[in-house]
């Protein structure tokens, strides 16, 4: 038994957070639920703190093997626990004196922790108990502002996980069967030598279920839904941070219980990453709403994501890609998300004819995130994007590399449809959109979008050692 | 007891849950369907821990998370069935479309 | 921090220093800042030439850390390709920012913009670094857009549209050959310098030659090389008059560049065996620009599509580079001829693109049926675009022939089929200028009555020194072809092995 | 003899499954559903994990009781009064659920399951326990505050009034504002 | 002694090029053009007079293989001495003649470019400077001929004239990197040493640039075109030097045309044919201009077979004297243009017996022309086919024939200007093509007397002593036309103009058979037809593939679609362009079957994701 608590500190800031700001929003009047949200950006602070300490003398497995405390999970720490803290920018001038803000934060909070425990899962029973507390908090966040649009997308957003999670228990139980055990360490050596048809049948579940917290295919259909039915900050939440934990819990997944077993699994995967970035795509290209099309851009950027799982472990560069990838990603995201928070526009594309004029800043830091989203250099999503493609195609999955390139240069369509009015000149005098907090801090995330890629050295460094 | 009769009749629960899941309008009917398919799941898995690695107590864990995520996802479940229900009288899924394309 | 830092990041200050005043800067002041950023960008570069070392590599070279992780870094510095290069880009966007004066209303964002394009371009041909490369490739397709899309005609956005998307495409094939010349190197880097020194993909022709592919594609958009040209003429057409001669002048060069500082040393066995496949897309370039051009009604449609044609004679050059037959010699000048194209190009049809902008200026349109006698209405203007449109057809004494006839001289030992047909390029060139000097200087003014205001000063002083440099170049070139001609040999050396 | 309780009871549990989307009523399909749980249970007992067979037991009732409540309050068609067919894409449905059904069993024969290695402990209960607090703790830590945020986000789902409502702004009320008196608080 | 040769070219060079350019920015140079461009000319007949004599070389590097290199040898002294000579008095004539109406800033400027261009033209002796002057030369012709720029049928016919100039100077092109290839160096010492493949390239390509400059066939009709400009243009241009360039260059590469058995014979074919054709074409001209445009391109045809004979002494010597002759002509014709305002021969009867001075002058440069004894042309003529009859009796046999035309055209000509003006022989108003001063200036006609003197006496060069000098500077074999030969050809040349004084210049009666000729054998309009058009309609063809559909896209899909149909069964190209839009609609279609499974309907979500399970389950199976 190797229970080291203290190199659980991360999760436990997460966790004290939630319960403490929990206990405290209870007794805080609406206007001063502001408090909770500082305890949860200091418990989220922590987090981060703890573990950019804590990757610098790893711990490995820790409680009987169910928990590994290794890069793949400190990656998950840093990114989801900053990528948490920006979206509470966002949450702080969409949702600031909400009756439920102090819940909010206690499941953004709780939300987070589930995530870092799905990327560190290191036991299959493990895994599920992180996938019910990544989820459970999402499904009421999903309907926090309890109108039609907000239930109707928690309610496809339960009924999905429900699903997906009943098909995980399913691979779960099947891997437990041939495998006799749920401890991936012993999964290596037991599914090597277990019956094919099993070990598909078990993957496959344990995989579907993951692809629901990324939101990829063929899980993914409620990604558009709740990113168009949630309030921004959720929907930013939603969108962002358990693709973190997903796509960490799929590399773990290809890294070691799968490595040996029987099947071709990084091409599942490959596949899989393929139909997603694709499909995403396509369906992004004619979309009018905003939101929708935000949703959509994130399921290809899922198939982005999903790209390095297929040569997990195969080279020094996939870890540290993904690292990169995942960092950029979120604080984009995000950052795009900030802007429609701080936009405060119309649901369609065309109502953003003319922000260039109502507010330059907000425009321009859309520019960088829409672009940056794309892959134009030098943010952070470029050079993510390079090192995922290289370390794929070092892998010797070029036809991947070219799939994903071409979907770049697509997806530039539809982030383009969404730039061209706001650079165009208004129909109308459109009210000014005044430079405020949120514009502030929309502005702020992108130029980290842009510092992500700027300092990609650093992040790189950090992760291969 | 041969471990092929359990697995099949797990099969067949799950493929029972499936349908109802795939074609009850009513959203708790089609939870009723999920949880059948957790019945069949929860089945196998008491077949695998007794016929093929009795030893050690894994299985039977793994039976215990099952049943407590199922108990959990219900319960999630039902708050949120409450919620759309309260928000715009909503109890079939046919009912909320809004949100598509 | 060297000098090169300071000349590549300087507009770049400027332009943030203009974006975050815009609106409090009154009349034409951000114009006047942008004329005088970009002159102490020229004089930086006049400077950079006169000590610069000739000497083997590339000179003023700084290096730092960037992505330590996939061996990248900032690594710039300045050669016998670059300089020229680099010269010409400060000369070109001096010259639009004196144009733009003449421009009336401040106009913050579009200076902002331009400066922004200057740092691009500048970083782009010092960069010695893949990635760094890329960086600037695709900034510049960016700024690009904004100055069409922002400030072109009516069809600007559609035209912005097409050229971000098809440049796009081409970037990200771009980007696919780098990720392939990394993943072959050993040990992987993305440095310009160690690639070229010790070329990755030697003895595997099918993966080099889809690196290759990779790499023609996305420069081949760029350049533009027929069938990739589409995008130019639309983009052209539609875009402001600086724009144009920006977006032709140097924007242009990234892609021709690319094939002389990245395809040729570092894939120079694939380069020397696909050299066929090069030639022939260089004289369906040259005679398909040409005779599209013959046929064009718009003037500026017409020189967009004589850049194709101009761009087709670089390729002959680099192709012919590559090509078994003739002697080192022969490859070198027509190497060295295709790099002075690429300059005399910049200025030439800079020039063309400004004095298309006067047209527009006047009467809001190119059509050149519409005008006629306008050298009897502006002698100035008819003057400028006569030693212009015959520096563009390779006239002797202008920078043009220097360059075609280093090109052809050079090209024909290794490539005879191949320059015989491309020959006749500048015999269709020769018949489309002298048409539309006809067409539009020439002949009894058609346009009773309609006015046509001649070159003001600032439209003069930023015309006259381009048409006056390609002059310069046409009569005396040693002091570019010293510059030049050694890098040329260091890279047929690398293309033929020896 | 055990193979052929087990295969009855099997039996009647898929049938029990089946005729929770066959009969035309809510609470007839929940008794339904009760059956085929308690059928498993039975089975999982007769596997001899007796623990978890109970547990399933006591679980599945309350479960269907809750759900019965749930039915009453919200569904306004509690005991099938009003008998309808609520179901959509059946065909569709019936294709993919036997198709699955397919996959499922043809695997189920053609795998050849690992054979049997060691044998149950004398007290399975106690072991059970044991890995619980042990081994497995961090797991059941998880999902000890998955139940918290279950707790959390239901109460916030469902609660159709909050603290806000019920005590003011600055939760400065003594005594709570309801339209319905006597609730919680008072 | 090296600054003047530097100063030789550069000096008309740039002064040309600053008056050329001053005019948009200072329009007082007009008013200064003509004495500043006599200066130079001046200038530069003393600096080509010390060059001939000193025989300077110099060098500058400009490529590598081909460096800046000037040189002065037997048969370049002559001809910068013929050049200077001759600019220096089209451009004495020019500065009373011009009307003063005109810009003249830069009439005087591009004609010192052009002369600029000529003089390193016959100086240079590497193949890139020369294929600059070369096109140099072609430039300014045509900014020379369409001078009058407003009258756009002259644009068009300068138009013409350099692009069949620079079609020809393709060959150049050629010759230039076929000698970098084939002998790594574009000095012309180098040329006959290149490997034998690349040297027939070198040689072929310079034959064809020669010929097109010299208006030989089959690029003659150019010249015919080239009348359009003013006539000092054609005084300089089109008799003295761009088109003597061309002859000039073959007799400067008589040592490369040696090397190859097939070069010389050709070329000397050439020349004896342009002389006995165009010779024909010049005789039914009814344009004194038309005339003697097509009389140089026969002249110059004896130049070009006595390069092709090797009789470089005898070829310059004809080009010099024909230089000095038909500039004056030239001159004459555009006095008389000015004085009379015609050109037409039928409107010009007797003029030559009404101007006291300019008249004889007229008349003893026709003599010449015709190869009258004792006139330098019959001089020079004869020798150059001497030289032919050593080769082959038939050049000689044509080269004769030439010769007998020169008589016919030179002395219609003749016989037209002289005899005197009948009833009905009035000038024909519709001839009048500007109005007539009805005077000339005296230093114009002073320039055209020393032009014809200096063209009547400078048969001095192939007098037997002057001759061998001659051709021990200049270099090729000499020679010497027997007694015979030269009785033969003055009494045939006196006959055949002493029979037109008779006829007084009319001609039998077949014009029919003549319109050919008129027309300048029809080769413009072969030109037209077989290579202009087609370009252009080739031009258009591919810019409408080049647009493909892009400017119908706006017009729907349905157009788009039925034009797709209608593509692919005619198997057309619908263009680069189209195929990119083509992508465009086919993902909008795909992007709109994307959204398709987002139908809001969560079973059917379901459904998806269960079948893409199995599918997936499937996949794992059957892959390996």
């Amino acid at each position: 038994m190797n229970e080291k608590p203290l190199a659980l500190l991360p999760e436990l800031f997460l966790l004290g957070g939630a319960i403490g700001g929990l206990l405290l929003g209870v007794f805080l009047p609406r206007r001063r639920q502001y408090i909770v949200r500082i305890v949860a950006a200091l418990a989220l602070t922590g987090s981060v703190v703890t573990a950019l300490l804590g990757a610098r003398n790893l711990d490995g497995e820790v409680f009987s093997g169910a928990y590994n405390v290794d890069m793949g999970t400190s990656i998950a720490r840093v990114v989801a626990a900053t990528a948490a803290l920006l979206l509470l920018a966002i949450a702080s001038t969409e949702l600031s004196g909400h009756p439920r803000e102090t819940e909010l934060y206690t499941l953004l909070l709780l939300g987070t922790l589930g995530t870092v425990l799905l990327a560190g899962a290191d036991d299959l029973l493990f895994l599920v108990a992180a996938y019910l507390l990544a989820s459970i908090p999402l499904y009421g966040l999903a309907a926090l502002a309890k109108d039609g649009s907000g239930t109707e997308s928690a309610l496809k957003y339960y009924l999905m996980g429900a699903f997906f999670g009943i098909v995980l228990f399913t691979g779960t139980v099947v891997l437990y069967g041939v495998g006799r055990s749920t401890r991936y360490s012993d999964l290596v050596g037991s599914l090597a030598a277990a019956p094919r048809g099993a070990v598909a049948l078990g993957g496959i579940g344990v995989l579907a279920g993951l692809l629901f917290k990324l939101g990829a295919v063929p899980a993914h259909f409620w990604v558009p839904d709740v990113a168009e039915g949630a309030t921004t900050t959720v929907a930013a939440f939603v969108t962002t941070v358990p693709k973190v934990g997903a796509v960490l819990a799929i590399y773990r997944l290809i890294d070691v219980p799968l490595s040996h077993a029987p099947g071709n699994w990084r091409l599942i995967v490959a596949i899989l990453a393929a139909a997603t970035m694709t499909l995403g795509n396509l369906a992004a290209f004619f979309q009018d709403s905003v939101r929708r099309l935000l949703g959509y851009s994130t399921i290809s950027q899922a198939g982005y994501l999903l790209m390095v799982p297929v040569v997990a472990g195969r080279n020094d560069l996939a870890l540290p890609s993904l690292a990169l990838y995942v960092s950029a990603y979120a604080v984009t995201n995000a950052g795009a998300f900030a802007v429609v928070a701080a936009a405060r526009t119309g649901p369609k594309l065309a109502d953003w004819r003319g922000m260039s004029r109502r507010s330059p800043a907000l425009s321009l830091a859309l520019l960088v995130c829409l672009l940056g989203l794309v892959g134009t250099p030098p943010t952070g999503v470029f050079v993510g994007k390079l090192t995922v493609f290289t370390a794929v195609a070092q892998g010797g999955y070029g036809w991947l590399v070219v799939v994903a390139a071409v979907n770049t240069v697509a997806s530039l369509f539809y982030y383009l449809r969404w730039l061209a009015p706001v650079f165009r000149a208004p129909e109308d005098k459109g009210a000014a959109v005044s430079f405020s907090w949120s514009t502030r801090a929309a502005v702020t995330v992108a130029a980290l979008s842009v510092a992500v890629g700027l300092g990609a050295g650093v992040v790189i460094a950090a992760v291969s050692g | 007891m041969s471990i092929e009769l359990f697995l099949l009749i797990a099969a067949g629960l799950f493929s029972v849950g499936l349908f109802g899941a795939l074609s009850q309008q009513s959203i708790v009917m089609l939870m009723m369907g999920l949880e059948l398919m957790a019945n069949g799941v929860l089945l196998a898995g008491g077949a695998f821990w007794r016929l093929v690695s009795p030893g050690s107590p894994d299985g039977q864990v793994l039976l215990i998370v099952v049943l407590v995520v199922m108990a959990v996802e219900m319960a999630m479940g039902f708050a949120v069935t409450s919620a759309i229900f309260r928000a715009r009288d909503v109890d079939l899924t046919d009912m909320a479309t809004d949100l598509k394309g | 921090m060297t000098v090169l830092s300071v000349l590549v990041f300087l507009p770049l200050l400027a332009a943030v220093v203009l974006g975050s005043l815009q609106g409090r800067l009154r009349g034409r002041n951000a114009t006047w800042v942008w004329v005088a950023v970009s002159g102490v960008e020229l004089l930086l570069t006049v400077g950079l030439w006169i000590g610069y070392d000739g000497g083997h590599g590339a000179d003023y070279q700084e290096r730092v850390r960037w992505i330590p992780g996939v061996a990248s870094s900032y690594h710039v510095g300045v050669d016998g390709l670059s300089l020229p290069l680099v010269g010409l880009t400060a000369l070109l966007f001096f010259v639009c920012a004196v144009y733009s004066l003449g421009v009336g209303r401040s106009r913050a964002n579009f200076a902002a913009l331009f400066l922004f394009l200057e740092t691009t371009a500048l970083g782009l041909f010092v960069s010695l670094d893949l990635l760094l490369f890329f960086v600037f490739f695709d900034l510049s397709i960016v700024g690009m857009y904004f100055v069409i899309a922002g400030w072109g005609h009516t069809g600007a956005a559609r035209a912005a549209l097409k050229f971000f998307l098809y440049t796009f495409l081409g970037s990200l094939a771009l980007l696919l050959g780098f990720i392939g010349l990394y993943v072959a190197s050993a040990p992987h880097t993305f440095d310009m310098v160690t690639l070229a020194a010790n070329p990755p993909l030697e003895g595997r022709p099918l993966l080099a030659g889809l690196v290759l592919l990779a790499l023609g594609i996305g420069l081949a958009v760029k350049t533009p090389l027929f069938p990739f040209h589409t995008w130019l003429p639309p983009a052209h057409t539609e875009a402001p008059a600086a724009g144009s001669a920006i977006l032709a002048g140097i924007l242009l060069k990234m892609g021709t560049y690319g094939f002389v500082r990245i395809a040729m040393p570092m894939l120079p066995e694939a380069w020397s065996r696909w050299s066929g496949v090069v030639l022939v897309v260089a004289v369906v370039s040259i005679l398909w620009g040409a005779l599209v051009a013959l046929a064009q009604t718009s003037f500026k449609r017409m020189v967009a599509y004589t850049s194709v044609n101009h761009m087709g004679y670089v390729l002959l050059g680099l192709g012919a580079a590559g090509a078994t037959g003739g002697d080192d010699a022969a490859k070198a000048v027509a190497v060295t001829g295709a790099v002075t194209q690429m300059v005399s190009h910049g200025l030439v049809t800079g020039a063309l693109f400004l004095l298309a902008g006067v047209m527009w200026e006047r009467r809001e349109t190119y059509e050149m049926d519409t005008y006629g006698g306008v050298a009897a209405l502006a002698p100035r203007f008819a003057l400028l675009l006569a030693v212009a449109s015959f520096a563009s057809l390779g006239l002797p004494a202008l920078s043009g022939f220097i360059a075609e006839f280093q090109i052809f001289a050079g090209s024909l030992g290794p490539a005879p089929v191949a320059t015989a047909l491309s020959l006749l390029g500048i015999l269709v060139t020769a018949g489309l200028f002298l048409w539309a000097l006809q067409r539009v200087l020439l002949g009894a003014s058609r346009s009773a009555g309609r006015r046509f205001a001649d070159l003001r000063a600032f439209e003069t002083a930023s015309i006259a020194p381009l048409v006056l440099l390609s002059l310069v170049i046409g009569v005396a070139p040693r002091w570019l072809l010293d510059v030049i001609e050694p890098a040329a040999r260091t890279v047929v050396a690398a293309v033929s092995g020896r | 003899m055990d193979a052929v309780i087990g295969g009855v009871l099997g039996a009647v549990a898929v049938l029990a499954g089946a005729a929770v989307f066959y009969v035309n009523s809510m609470a007839r399909a929940t008794y339904s559903l009760l059956v085929s749980f308690l059928a498993v249970a039975a089975m999982l007992v007769l596997l001899g994990s007796t623990y978890v067979g109970f547990l399933t037991v006591l679980m599945m009732t309350v479960e269907m009781a809750i759900m019965g409540v749930f039915m009453v309050m919200y569904m306004m068609n509690p005991a099938g009064l009003m008998p309808m067919s609520m179901r959509h894409n059946t065909r569709g449905a019936l294709v993919i659920s036997a198709g699955t059904f397919l996959v499922l069993s043809v695997g189920v024969f053609a795998v050849r399951w690992p054979t049997r290695i060691g044998k149950p402990s004398r007290d399975v209960t106690y072991d059970l326990g044991a890995a619980l607090m042990g081994r497995h703790m961090l797991t059941m830590i998880v999902i000890g505050t998955a139940l918290l945020a279950t707790m959390v986000s239901g109460v916030m789902l469902t609660s159709a009034r909050g603290r806000y409502d019920r005590y003011g702004d600055e939760l400065d009320r003594r005594s709570p504002t309801d339209p319905v008196r006597g609730g919680v608080g008072r | 002694m090296t600054v003047a040769l530097w100063l030789l070219p550069v000096l008309p060079l740039f002064a040309g090029a600053v008056l050329a350019a001053a005019s948009p920015f200072w329009p007082d140079v007009d008013r200064v053009a003509s004495p500043v461009a006599i200066g130079v000319a001046l200038v530069v007949l003393v600096l080509a007079l010390v060059a001939a004599v000193g025989r300077p070389s110099v060098r500058a590097p400009l490529l590598p293989g081909g460096d800046a290199a000037l040189s002065v040898d037997g048969l370049s002294a002559v001809l910068i001495v013929t050049v200077a000579a001759v600019t220096l008095l089209v451009l004495l004539f020019s500065s009373v003649e011009l009307p003063s109406g005109d810009a003249r800033g830069r009439f005087f400027g591009f004609m010192l470019l052009f002369t600029g261009a000529m003089l390193v033209t016959v100086t240079t002796t590497t193949l890139v400077v020369l294929l600059a002057s070369w096109e140099l030369m072609g430039a300014m012709s045509y900014a020379l001929i369409g001078f009058w720029w407003r009258d756009l049928e002259r644009v068009r016919s300068a138009n013409l004239a350099f692009l069949v100039t620079r079609t020809a100077d393709l060959g150049q092109y050629l010759a230039a990197g076929a000698a970098l290839a084939g002998a790594g160096s574009l000095a012309f010492g180098a040329l006959p040493q290149a490997s034998s493949g690349w040297r027939t390239v070198i040689t072929a390509g310079l034959v064809v640039s020669a010929l097109g400059k010299s208006a030989q066939l089959p690029f003659s009709f150019w010249i015919s075109r080239a009348m359009a400009g003013p006539s000092p243009v054609s005084a300089l241009l089109h008799s003295a030097t761009m088109v003597a360039a061309g002859g000039y260059l073959l007799l400067r590469l008589r040592p490369l045309l040696e090397t190859s058995s097939w070069s010389g014979p050709t070329v000397a074919w050439a020349g004896a044919t342009t002389a006995l054709a165009l010779g024909a074409v010049a005789v039914v001209q009814s344009d004194l201009k038309q005339l003697l445009a097509a009389s140089t391109s026969a002249q110059i045809g004896f130049v070009v077979l006595a390069a092709g004979v090797g009789a470089t002494a005898g070829g310059t010597a004809q080009l010099v004297a024909h230089a000095a002759v038909k500039s004056a002509l030239f001159l004459t014709a555009g006095a008389w243009l000015s004085s009379r305002g015609t050109k037409a021969l039928r409107s010009l009867r007797g003029v030559a017996r009404e101007d006291r001075v300019l008249g004889p002058a007229a008349i003893v440069a026709l003599l010449t022309l015709a190869g009258i004894p004792p006139l330098s042309l019959w001089l020079t003529k004869d020798s150059v086919l001497a030289a032919a009859r050593e080769q082959s009796l038939g050049l000689y046999l044509t080269g004769l024939a030439g010769s007998v035309l020169a008589a016919v055209y030179a002395g219609r000509a003749l016989a037209i200007v002289v005899t005197v003006r009948r009833k009905g022989d009035a000038p024909d108003p519709r001839d009048i093509e500007e109005e007539p001063t009805g005077r000339v200036g005296s230093l114009a006609v002073a320039s055209v007397v020393a032009l014809a003197a200096a063209g009547a006496v400078l048969g001095v060069q192939s007098m037997p002593v002057v001759a061998d000098r001659l051709a021990r500077s200049i270099g090729g074999n000499r020679s010497v036309p027997g007694l015979f030969e030269l009785a033969l050809s003055a009494l045939v040349a006196a006959v055949v103009v002493l029979l037109l004084l008779r006829a007084r210049g009319a001609l039998p009666a077949g014009s029919a058979a003549w319109r050919p000729l008129r027309g300048w054998l029809g080769l413009e309009a072969l030109a037209l037809r077989g290579v202009l058009q087609p370009t252009l309609a080739l031009a258009r063809g591919l810019a409408r593939v080049d647009d493909g559909i892009l400017d119908r896209a706006v017009d729907g899909t349905a157009v788009l679609l039925r034009r797709a149909a209608g593509l692919a069964s005619a198997g057309d190209s619908r263009g680069v362009d189209g195929s990119v839009q083509a992508v465009a609609l086919g993902t909008r279609r795909l992007g709109a079957l994307a959204r398709r499974p987002q139908s809001g309907q969560l079973h059917q979500y379901y459904a998806q994701a269960a079948v893409a399970l199995v599918v997936l389950l499937l996949v794992v199976l059957i892959g390996q």
